[in-house]
């Protein structure tokens, strides 16, 4: 089996290195196809897995020793269980579907074979990153997942825009890392191993300990440090900046990475370290309301963008926070239902997008489309079928991973609770409007393309050498296949999957073992269970829930202000100019960060330097001291006046002073 | 006064004089013969001190040779004596001072009772022997050594005041030697002339 | 063990080759037989540290491949070498370097070649000197005579301002050892007339005598590993510096005050270090963190990378002096890292520089898309710069961090901040010379890599891929070392 | 006769030349011949301390002196021939080449 578990993230790693090196003398089709093997292998290597841990083998072992030190022994290895197989699965589906999306949608790039290398090295990443037993690998995969879409971002380098966002990707998950690594070096410290079971293992012993020199209780700092780095990973307030912003990606990259897979990885780390999380209300209070404060305001972000893509980018953000909640809520398995939904239809909703911004010629202002749904009939439905997942329509699985997160959330006694729940039913309504705004605005109303339209320059990606947008009187045209292939077949688990999952999932001890919740404090998936009465009965029940109206509600709104009134959105946002500059500004967290620690970090660096370095170390100590040598050299020279009887004179005076020391002696 | 105090006086009063006639002699030929008077009395001196071999020595080798070689150069040098002059007085009160301050320092130094000292008892047989058997014995390296010194100074000398004359044609054999073929014979092709 | 004097070779082969490079070509007509014979000088100079490496017993703390002569019997100063698995590593590591820098300037020195190339033969040989000589005056005069070559370097083939740098680089280098050489003769006369350093580290000394030999030894090492304040000569010197002198400078010069501590001030003065922990950290982090600061806003790609440089080699003496294995393991694996990352990095400019013949950041810009395998490598190089894993700059970073956590949290987290500022000093910088649309002509006309620039920078990427993903060879190798070092440390001579 | 006398004379000697160096600060050839002078009141003192302490050595330093000395006027006397053919001059302050 161990040669199995080898081969699920390596095969995707050989096509990466086949595809990165050789792409361009393998050719367009040899390295799709290199790579496409590869994932696939991953994906059906998976699925044997998936069998061989449903039937109760779990696996947790070395792959090779990294190094030993100190007693402490780095490890690469594998932990392969019920969460891990879940991941696995996901991530190799999802990433099998945008490579073969990828053919239709990268045909005429020219950087064709680097992509696929990209996204196959991302599959290893975030493989290694979900199979591995022990913090070392973790923050490997963590480093690598964030090293491929830092390159993936950047993938169209030419665009001032794509390397300015990829740059802010990498530095701002970097502030993440900065404390998941001081997590990691706390566990190092007082848990004396990285492997997870060890480390579990000692939880109990680390719960009852204080930090030494901070005096923080021990395992709250840690799971607040390690939820730190979670926070750069999945994009949760205030280190969110970088999601809207990736979108400058190819949007396959938007798809598998930031929104099925990668950002999800912190969700993903919270639950692998349940048990440490389960000790610490403090830290889950932080975490339920770092989550609920992304879910509710970055999804009113959503309301106010123009384009297509960084409205489903607000849309993950919410998603994301919604996940974090269910994690605060200590409903861990809940947020991995969600995430595993949430893969689905938002990668479906992304590749829909995708298809449109296809069928648009790269245009992807939502104010220049319009009743698209005529002129591609599947991306349409796709879209709508994504659409109404993510708004958690009864019986879609969106549905019943959202539900989950809101009785969660409703249970939850942790200080926090009552503002995290007004939060995410407020978001209820939010993601319902956004959602639709957004599938009206494109596929239906009136068609706005093919027009000399006021707004292009504005959805332009500025240096890009080609030219945007429809033609006028041009037509949009279905996608390919090899677009319209792997949509379908996101379409059937978004709709179906939380149905089938759903009580395995949750209830049905699919992940005993592996994802601790200490019931009798924290009961909000206890009373989950209660709640529970099969997967009919809940979409049954949900049908005359307060969520559904919400979101009916927000539907209809969207319906009246898009459809109907579609002159209403501009005047209101005109009325209340300052809440919606505040909007279009993201909160003005960009404009902050950038003056504050970009432009504050490049001062306080040439200060240091000139003032610093040059005035007082160079200026002052060295040259200083050299210049001061150079005074007095310059004295004693003048002693040297190469008059031969001045040298006598100063002999003689010696001689002189010799005889009065002799004398006096 | 007996014998020997007169004869010191004597030799001690021309040696002064001669040290002071060299001193404040206008003339560079004049300051040497002034030397050479200097040099016979302390060589006088010298032998009212026992020391003959030294006393001949210095009376040979100083006056016979090295101020013979002060003589010829001054007079070789086409000096001119009143530049030389100039500003001779300039720096007496400093002279005054410093050679005062240094003569009232010896004298109170050497009159002091430690160099109250009557002679040796008068030592048998040949100063130029006695020097002459640790000459030969103790001091052979370093007598070798002087012996190389002076060979050094001399070749010195002559390097210094060699000049090469440029109006005569010499051999000169190892630059012939060293010569190569190719900078002597050159091969050139030329092309046959078409007719 | 082998019967071969290896260590002899290691050091006289390359000076050797270097004299007869001066000999056999001196003049620049013979500039590619100078080539050759350099390339063969050096490369059979790395061959004989190989087995250094293979047979080196890492079971044991002891010195090993001992060679042990009579030099100047009258002081009892000897002809005294040996290894062990602190020192092993950067032989191995400077013969290597030795060998890409011959390469790396095979076309690129057109002027006075065998000189250049001597110098560096002969500095190698002198290098691997340093480390493994176990008798004081032995390792001084190695130690000082390693300045003379790198002087040189800078001086005659360096930049515009060459003669500023390499005479700071002198006197700055010069000043700090000699207090180094009055520690030294301090102990000489303490220890009863011996410059066995083996000797010296069992030699008992009261805390006053330890503190005033720490500081003496101090200023040597601190200039050169450089610690700040007394860092401002690097960048000078590598910004003038050829692209060969920058490579040697930084993967392994900066080594050699790095290793002293190893070798002289910590075994030496074992109490006195303890008492000066909290001044040797608080620089190191200074280092790290202002220094971080510094780099960011560098508009010479050369001053940049060597600011980064002080950084790093900030987390080296950190690692030192937390005084736990976890700590001055990550120390060394950073030091060998920082041998081929910054190296790397050095090399990478000088590709660029010898094309455009210029070093300013704004005069690039859209490099990837003329230069693209140029721009993969450099990527690497800069990633293993910021420290990313599976490289080797993550390795040292990442066990130095955590031993920090052991000590102190908030010193943790000062030095943990190399991640956001490596990352954002290093990023930047690809940004703006890689990223982008072509800047101009200039960038447009690029030539890509050629094969052997391909081959040298291959090489170093190996390397720091491999110590990325496998660095339990290298730890294995200074376990018992370290753990000696520590465990006298621990003791005291108290 | 004591030992003081003799000390006494080379002493005056001694200072003689010392002012001579003074004032014939500008005369190249006379300062050499005032060094003479003072090796010569050396030498005096030599031999006299040689003789009253009846030690044969003083005086193998007085040869050896002398050799030096020989040795000395003679390079001297050469190098002021060189230097008059570069300068045309001995004169003393048109030496300064030493001038730090």
């Amino acid at each position: 089996m161990k040669l199995l578990y080898t081969v699920v993230p390596f095969a995707p790693l050989v096509g990466a290195i086949v595809a990165g090196l050789w792409g361009n003398r393998l050719g367009r089709t040899a390295t799709h196809r290199i790579t496409i093997l590869g994932v696939l292998i991953a994906f059906l290597a998976s699925v044997a897995i998936f069998f061989d841990v449903h039937n109760g083998n779990t696996f947790n072992g070395p792959l090779y020793t990294w190094g030993t030190s100190d007693g402490l022994t780095f490890e690469v290895g594998f932990l392969i269980d019920s969460l891990t197989v879940t991941m696995m699965l996901v991530v190799t589906f999802v990433s099998l579907m945008v490579h073969i999306y990828t053919i239709g949608y990268m045909a005429d790039d020219p950087g064709y074979c680097r992509f696929f290398s990209y996204i196959s090295l991302f599959t290893f990443s975030m493989l290694m990153l979900v199979m591995s037993n022990n913090f070392l690998q973790l923050f490997f995969g963590w480093e690598a997942v964030g090293l491929v879409s830092y390159l993936l971002i950047g993938f169209w380098y030419t665009r001032p825009t794509a390397i300015y966002a990829n740059l802010k990707a990498f530095l701002v998950n970097r502030v993440g890392d900065f404390g998941f690594l001081l997590g990691i070096g706390l566990i190092a410290a007082y848990a004396g191993t990285l492997d997870y079971a060890e480390t579990f293992a000692q939880a109990e012993k680390l719960a009852t300990m204080n930090e030494a020199v901070t005096g923080w209780p021990l395992i709250t700092a840690i799971c607040i440090a390690l939820f730190i780095g979670a926070m750069g990973k999945s994009a949760q307030v205030p280190l969110h900046v970088w999601l809207p912003d990736s979108m400058e990606g190819p949007t396959p990259i938007s798809a598998l990475i930031h929104a099925a897979t990668m950002v999800t990885a912190g969700i993903f780390m919270v639950a692998r370290m349940s048990p440490l999380f389960e000790l610490s209300d403090t830290a889950l209070s932080f975490v339920l309301v770092i989550g609920a404060t992304t879910a509710f305001f970055m999804g009113i972000l959503g309301i106010v963008q123009s384009d297509i893509k960084r409205v489903v980018a607000y849309s993950t953000l919410s998603q994301l926070g919604y996940m974090t909640v269910a994690l605060g809520a200590s409903a861990y398995s809940v947020a991995i239902f969600h995430l595993m939904t949430h893969a689905f239809f938002k990668a479906l909703l992304f590749l829909s997008a995708g298809s449109v911004i296809i069928a648009m010629h790269h245009d992807q202002d939502m104010r220049n489309m319009g009743g698209l749904w005529k002129y591609l009939p599947v991306t349409w439905l796709t879209a709508l079928i994504g659409a109404l997942a993510l708004i958690g329509t009864p019986f879609t699985s969106g549905f019943y991973s959202k539900d989950s997160i809101l009785i969660a959330v409703a249970h939850a006694q942790i200080p926090g609770a009552t503002y995290a729940y007004f939060c995410v039913m407020a978001g209820v309504f939010v993601t319902a409007f956004y959602t639709f705004r957004m599938i009206f605005l494109v596929f239906h109303g009136k068609e706005r393309f093919g027009q000399a339209h006021a707004h292009h320059d504005h959805a332009a990606h500025g240096s890009d050498d080609h030219h945007h947008g429809l033609a006028p009187g041009e037509k949009p045209h279905e996608s390919p296949k090899v677009v319209t292939v792997p949509l379908v077949l996101l379409a059937i688990p978004s709709l179906l999957i939380g149905a089938f999952t759903i009580d395995a999932m949750l209830f049905g001890g699919w992940f005993a073992n592996v994802i601790f919740v200490d019931e009798a404090r924290h009961g909000s998936i206890a009373a989950l269970r209660e709640e529970f009465h099969g997967a009919l009965a809940m979409g049954l029940h949900g049908l005359t829930s307060l969520p559904f109206f919400i979101a009916l509600a927000g539907v209809a709104l969207a319906a009246f202000f898009y459809l109907v009134r579609p002159d209403l959105p501009d005047r209101i946002a005109a009325r209340v100019r300052w809440l919606y500059t505040i909007l279009v500004n993201h909160y003005y967290f960009d404009r902050f960060n950038e003056i504050v620690f970009a432009g504050g970090a490049r001062r306080l660096g040439r200060w240091l330097w000139q003032i610093g370095d040059r005035t007082v170390i160079d200026g002052a100590m060295v040259n200083g001291s050299a210049q001061i040598v150079g005074e007095v050299a310059e004295a004693g020279a003048a002693l040297q006046s190469g008059r031969l009887y001045h040298y006598a004179f100063s002999m003689i005076l010696g001689i002189a002073v010799l005889l009065l020391f002799l004398y006096l002696v | 006064m007996d014998v020997v105090s007169f004869v010191f006086t004597l030799f001690a009063f021309f040696l002064l004089l001669g040290a002071l006639g060299t001193v404040f002699s206008r003339n560079p030929v004049a300051a040497a013969m002034w030397l050479v008077l200097t040099f016979f009395s302390a060589g006088g001196v010298w032998l009212l001190l026992q020391a003959e071999f030294l006393a001949l020595t210095l009376v040979l080798v100083y006056v016979g040779a090295v101020m013979v070689l002060f003589l010829f150069v001054v007079m070789m040098l086409d000096l001119n004596l009143a530049k030389l002059r100039e500003g001779f007085w300039h720096n007496a009160p400093l002279a005054l001072l410093v050679g005062g301050a240094l003569a009232i320092e010896l004298y109170l130094m050497l009159t002091s009772p430690a160099f109250h000292r009557a002679a040796a008892p008068a030592v048998a047989g040949s100063n130029t022997k006695m020097i002459g058997e640790v000459l030969y014995t103790v001091y052979a390296y370093p007598f070798e050594v002087a012996a190389m010194i002076l060979v050094v100074a001399m070749i010195a000398a002559v390097t210094l005041t060699h000049r090469k004359r440029s109006d005569v044609r010499v051999v000169k054999p190892e630059e012939q030697i060293a010569v190569k073929a190719s900078e002597r014979l050159k091969v050139v092709s030329l092309p046959a002339e078409k007719e | 063990m082998s019967g071969m004097p290896l260590l002899s070779l290691a050091i006289w082969i390359p000076i050797i080759g270097g004299v007869l490079v001066l000999a056999a070509a001196g003049n620049d007509r013979r500039a590619f037989e100078a080539r050759l014979i350099s390339l063969f000088a050096a490369a059979l100079g790395f061959a004989v540290t190989l087995p250094l490496w293979f047979q080196f017993d890492p079971t044991t703390s002891a010195m090993q491949f001992v060679e042990l002569r009579e030099w100047i019997p009258r002081y009892n100063i000897r002809y005294y070498l040996g290894v062990d698995g602190i020192s092993m590593p950067f032989v191995v590591l400077n013969s290597f370097i030795t060998l890409i820098v011959v390469i790396a300037g095979w076309e690129v020195i057109q002027k006075q070649v065998a000189q250049y190339l001597a110098a560096f033969l002969i500095m190698s040989g002198i290098i691997n000197g340093v480390f493994s000589a176990l008798d004081a005056v032995l390792f001084y005069v190695f130690f000082e005579a390693s300045l003379i070559p790198l002087y040189l370097i800078i001086g005659i083939w360096g930049g515009p301002n060459r003669v500023y740098a390499a005479i700071k680089f002198f006197l700055y280098t010069l000043v700090g050892s000699l207090l180094m050489l009055v520690a030294i003769l301090y102990l000489f006369a303490a220890s009863g007339g011996s410059f066995d350093l083996l000797e010296w580290h069992r030699l008992p000394l009261t805390l006053t005598e330890q503190k005033w030999l720490f500081l003496g030894f101090l200023l040597a090492f601190a200039v050169k590993v450089p610690m700040w304040p007394v860092h401002t000569w690097l960048p000078d010197a590598h910004v003038e510096a050829p692209t060969g002198g920058s490579v040697v400078l930084a993967a392994i010069a900066l080594k050699l005050g790095a290793y002293g501590f190893l070798r002289f001030s910590l075994p030496i003065a074992p109490d006195a270090a303890q008492a000066f922990q909290g001044l040797m950290v608080a620089l190191s982090l200074i280092a790290v963190v202002y220094i971080g600061f510094v780099a960011l806003v560098q508009e010479d790609m050369k001053k940049l990378v060597a600011y980064s440089s002080v950084a790093h080699m900030g987390f080296v003496t950190l690692g030192f002096f937390l005084f736990n294995a976890l700590g001055m393991e990550g120390a060394i694996v950073q030091m060998v890292s920082h041998g081929f990352v910054s190296g790397a990095m050095f090399l990478c400019i000088g590709v660029l520089y010898d094309r455009l013949h210029t070093r300013r950041i704004a005069d690039y810009g859209g490099v990837v898309n003329t230069m693209p395998k140029f721009a993969a490598f450099f990527l690497l190089f800069a990633m293993a710069n910021s420290g990313l894993p599976a490289t080797s700059g993550f390795v040292g970073e990442f066990m130095v961090t955590l031993a920090a956590v052991k000590v102190n949290f908030w010193i943790a987290a000062a030095a943990a901040t190399t991640l956001i500022l490596g990352a954002a000093y290093s990023l930047w910088m690809y940004k703006r010379v890689v990223f982008g649309a072509v800047a101009n002509p200039q960038v447009a006309a690029l030539q890509d890599i050629n094969r052997r620039e391909f081959v040298i920078l291959a090489a170093m990427a190996f390397f720091v891929l491999l110590l990325g993903i496998w660095p339990m060879p290298l730890l294995e190798v200074m376990h018992t070392s370290v753990d000696a070092l520590l465990a006298h440390v621990a003791a005291g001579k108290l | 006769m004591t030992l003081t006398h003799y000390l006494l004379l080379a002493g005056a000697l001694f200072v003689i030349s010392v002012v001579g160096i003074f004032l014939n600060r500008k005369n190249l050839i006379v300062l050499l011949m005032c060094i003479e002078l003072m090796l010569l009141a050396v030498n005096t003192n030599f031999i006299a301390f040689s003789h009253f302490l009846g030690d044969i050595h003083g005086q193998v330093f007085v040869f050896f002196i002398l050799t030096v000395a020989a040795a000395e006027a003679g390079i001297g006397l050469a190098i002021l021939v060189v230097l008059f053919r570069h300068r045309q001059s001995i004169h003393v302050d048109d030496l300064t080449e030493l001038r730090g």
